[in-house]
């Protein structure tokens, strides 16, 4: 075991991933309204990949691990959520090179959404997985640099910001992904990518306040 | 829905693994979904690959062989390879002139390719990629992701390849691609949604008297919902939106394919070819090859698409070039 | 159920119009609905020449060409051609050294195909028939009109037509289309019944944990209904019943059909593949070949069959030969 | 126009017509039931064919327009009805060529009874439509030649015969035609051949009335 970090990251990944199979039917199903009916399937496929080198990982520090999570959803999900989710945490990983605190938290976070949106080209109102994303760190910046919240805290009103956005991309046309084909059809529907990501950080928060 | 298959997880693997079994001049890069040529990359060509997810057969890999591609990587059900597999593949089928990657234009197939091709480019590999963006259903738009790669590719796959085969550099291969990529449209319709082994059920819902126009090749939702057709209405409709998108006129020489969907019967195909003939032909149009049968499909999808490319001498000289594949053959 | 057509009583009419403007080397014999060679019949070889009802395709004109039929006649959707349609077909393909007409065993086929050869042969024309029984589905006993003509058809075409193509005489090409026969099983199953144009509605009903076992090509219901089963759980049922039938064992040598139905995608017949070569190779059976693909359909039936055909160096060399037809090319 | 019997059967030609066109789906159904769902378009098809040669059939002697008929309906139907239907009359029109009496009618109605049998090789009992055919035939020739019955009251007791026909049908299973394929699973329904054969003698006895 290499320490507390990477102790939290298992169990935050643990809860991920029973997160994600209890919601892959509904992100399956909610790709199927604007695109091709595999986001769910995708991103269960990738997390159960990532547990299944938990013994691995329990070895590794924190940013080797993150790394390692990046890689193996690069080298397992395929599609667009493959590159964008594996690439985007790959990539940010290096920020934590120093172990977890507010300060790398943030980091990793603004790194994160650079590589997203730097790699998908989307913007926020596409009605992507940027517009969680996007209000997520933003909310996640402002709480910790200027309200000087506790992390905790500032994670859980990003996760509301996250929520927010989700709710944000129904009324939206697309002009990312394969929504984007829908033209005014994909509005009334939420973004399955939105969806997940929003999962993945209330599962962050529910690791972080237990 | 009821399917002929074992577990929804084993799906891509057990197929590639009855596709070899049926075709020993194929094989299987071990641990990999990538399927290559099993006498070896040709040393004295450059290897034109493609790749994508699964549920399209005969896409991909059914268009490996002498003559067309050196490699195809299958995703899982409409999901793009992973960029490992992709680089691999490329390691794999380079002989030492080069790697053509044909990708359609899907955000996770770009991405994938993107990634695939950078990470074989640092092992020495030579690797240019042409996109493919054949589908007029949709508007190249702000609004869009560009429009997408569909049934027109196989036409890229041929005359690459056959560039390929005549021995020519990476850097013509590829222009004879672009050539394709800049003259050929399709657009489709679906009568039924297509119904995924995970899912089991049908991706969208079409009513007894609704068709869907515009549809890709995933099983995602149209542009447009509209009341039943003939199939010569079907054919019509089809063929104005790629035409006018071509600008293919009077004297013209072009080559169609009406492609099935996968649970459309051949008949049906046949019938619409009768009405695209008829059309061409009243236009001037002069049709030096119409293929017919399933060459880009979406699973159990009832529908069809029609492609049309506009030919020079050169692009029917490939065309009619000889090839070997479980899906095509072409003799000399 | 939505279908591409138009009237559905200008189905085959249409579609034969179709395959012709798709293939400028078949051509209509006017006034009639069938499909011969454009460049005539070959005065050097005899002909073999096939027909039966619609709603099969590519069977029967997709196996019209070189080293294959040299004709074949389409009777409406699963209704025999009439006898003076196939008494002209027998006579326009003639090219002097006879006819061999290879029918299915359905008595409403076997009645015209006798009729017009009577009259084919008033005309002088010689003219010989093989029937091809490959159903192992049903018992041929008193009480059945015999076994049925399934798609073990496409494997007598071809070893007929090349030995054909080989100059032989009639009499050979009949004793190698008769070898065939009595070496040839199938056995079929349905996941959906098939719908017929002018009926528009499902020829049977199956619920959607059921499977239809021993299934012909015409919609007709099968032997057995059973429970839904796994690709591997078909393939084993389809094969056993098969391989008993025929009585094949380790060490001879087979060539195999995964033939799927018109509706199930290609992905699901290579799943069956696999199983099928598994279980070949635990049982020592040798495969020389195995094809895959929709080679005798039933229209949009979801479902397939698996047909064993015991070979030999000569059969094994008849079917390796080389040929071009719609459906099926095989190289030099 | 060639006399009384041509118009005759005219007349019984268009109430034919008229009722396969009524009964095309009913047919279809009881063929898709036991056979391959398209008896009732073959005979539609057939009949079709048939009528739309009325002006010639009009010009010709009795026996040379039932021939017509006979041969119409073997170029046009295909299957297994066409060459049985169409083969019979053909075959049977030779009875014909003195006109239409109680005698050439028991004598076309052997003679068509004959040729089906021997053509298909059905023998009553086999679920087929001669098990319409051959207790019509035989009550219509009991009625005439021994009890002296008018050809009308003849006739109209070799309809109830076929009836009973089509009636013992549903019990049997099959030995011949697409139904045997199905062993014990063609018990319960009627033959679709035997079923139109009934149909058919229904109109012959309604214009014979009229
Ligand atoms: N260019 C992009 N930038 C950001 N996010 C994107 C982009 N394209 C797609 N996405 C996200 O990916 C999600 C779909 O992922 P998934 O279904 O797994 O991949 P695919 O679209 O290849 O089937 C979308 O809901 C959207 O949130
Ligand atoms: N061998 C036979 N002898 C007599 N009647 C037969 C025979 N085979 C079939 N039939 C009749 O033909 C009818 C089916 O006709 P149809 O559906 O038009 O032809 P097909 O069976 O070729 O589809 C059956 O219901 C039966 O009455
Ligand atoms: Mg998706
Ligand atoms: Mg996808
Ligand atoms: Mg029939
Ligand atoms: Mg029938």
């Amino acid at each position: 075991m290499s320490g507390e970090d990477t102790e939290a990251l298992l169990d935050a990944l643990d809860r991920i991933d029973a997160r994600l199979h209890d919601e892959q039917a509904y992100l399956t199903d909610l790709d199927s309204r604007v695109g091709d009916a595999d986001h769910g399937n995708n991103l269960a496929r990738g997390i159960s990949a990532v547990t299944e080198k938990r013994d691995d990982l329990a070895e590794m520090e924190l940013d080797e691990a993150v790394k390692t999570v990046g890689t193996t959803l690069v080298s397992e999900v395929g599609g667009a959520a493959g590159p964008l989710y594996g690439g985007s945490i790959m990539s940010a990983s290096q920020t934590l090179d120093g172990g977890l605190d507010a300060e790398s938290a943030l980091a990793f976070a603004e790194a994160y959404r650079e590589k997203l949106t730097e790699r998908g080209g989307a913007r926020p109102g596409d009605k992507t997985m940027v517009d969680a994303v996007t209000p997520a760190v933003h909310t996640f910046q402002r709480a910790i640099e200027e309200d000087d919240l506790p992390p905790i805290d500032a994670l859980a009103k990003a996760v509301d910001a996250a929520r927010r956005g989700v709710a944000y991309t129904v009324p939206l046309r697309a002009s990312k992904g394969r929504a984007s084909y829908l033209g005014l059809r994909a509005v009334g529907h939420r973004d399955p990518g939105a969806t997940s990501t929003l999962f993945i950080l209330e599962e962050l928060l529910a690791t972080a306040t237990d | 829905m009821k399917k002929l298959i074992n577990d929804p997880t084993d799906y891509v693997d057990e197929m590639l693994d009855g596709m070899v079994a049926a075709y020993p001049e194929l094989r299987r890069l071990p641990e990999t979904e990538v399927v290559v040529r099993t006498d070896g990359p040709p040393t004295d060509e450059v290897a034109v690959v493609s790749g994508g997810g699964s549920g399209h057969e005969p896409t991909h890999a059914g268009y490996v062989g002498d003559g067309m591609l050196a490699g195809a990587a299958a995703g899982a059900v409409f999901t793009s390879p992973t960029a490992d597999q992709l680089a691999e593949m490329v390691r794999e089928t380079d002989g030492g002139r080069g790697v053509l990657c044909v990708v359609k234009n899907y955000e996770g197939d770009v991405m994938n390719f993107d990634t695939g091709a950078e990470m074989a480019e640092l092992d020495g590999v030579e690797v240019q990629q042409v996109v493919v963006d054949d589908d007029v259903a949709v508007e190249d738009s702000l609004y869009t992701s560009g429009r997408r790669g569909v049934c027109g590719t196989v036409l890229v796959h041929k005359c690459a390849g056959a560039k390929a085969a005549e021995g020519a550099d990476l850097d013509e291969v590829a222009r004879v691609a672009e050539k394709v990529v800049d003259n050929v449209g399709t657009m489709g319709v679906a009568l039924t949604s297509c119904v995924t082994p995970e899912k089991g059920e049908p991706t969208f819902e079409l009513a007894e008297d609704e068709i869907e126009l515009g549809i890709g090749i995933h099983g995602e939702p149209g542009v447009e919902r509209t009341g039943t057709m003939t199939a010569d209405e079907v054919a019509d409709t089809l063929l104005d939106a790629v035409l006018d998108d071509l600008g293919v006129g009077s004297g013209e020489e072009v080559v169609t394919i009406v492609n099935g969907m996968g649970g459309t019967p051949l008949s049906e195909l046949y019938i619409l070819q009768r009405r695209v003939t008829e059309r061409l032909d009243a236009e001037g149009i002069d049709v030096h090859d119409a293929w017919v049968g399933d060459y880009m499909t979406s699973l159990d999808m009832m529908g069809c698409s029609v492609t049309v490319c506009r030919v020079d001498d050169e692009l029917t000289d490939l065309l009619d070039a000889p090839t070997e594949t479980p899906a095509l053959t072409v003799r000399e």
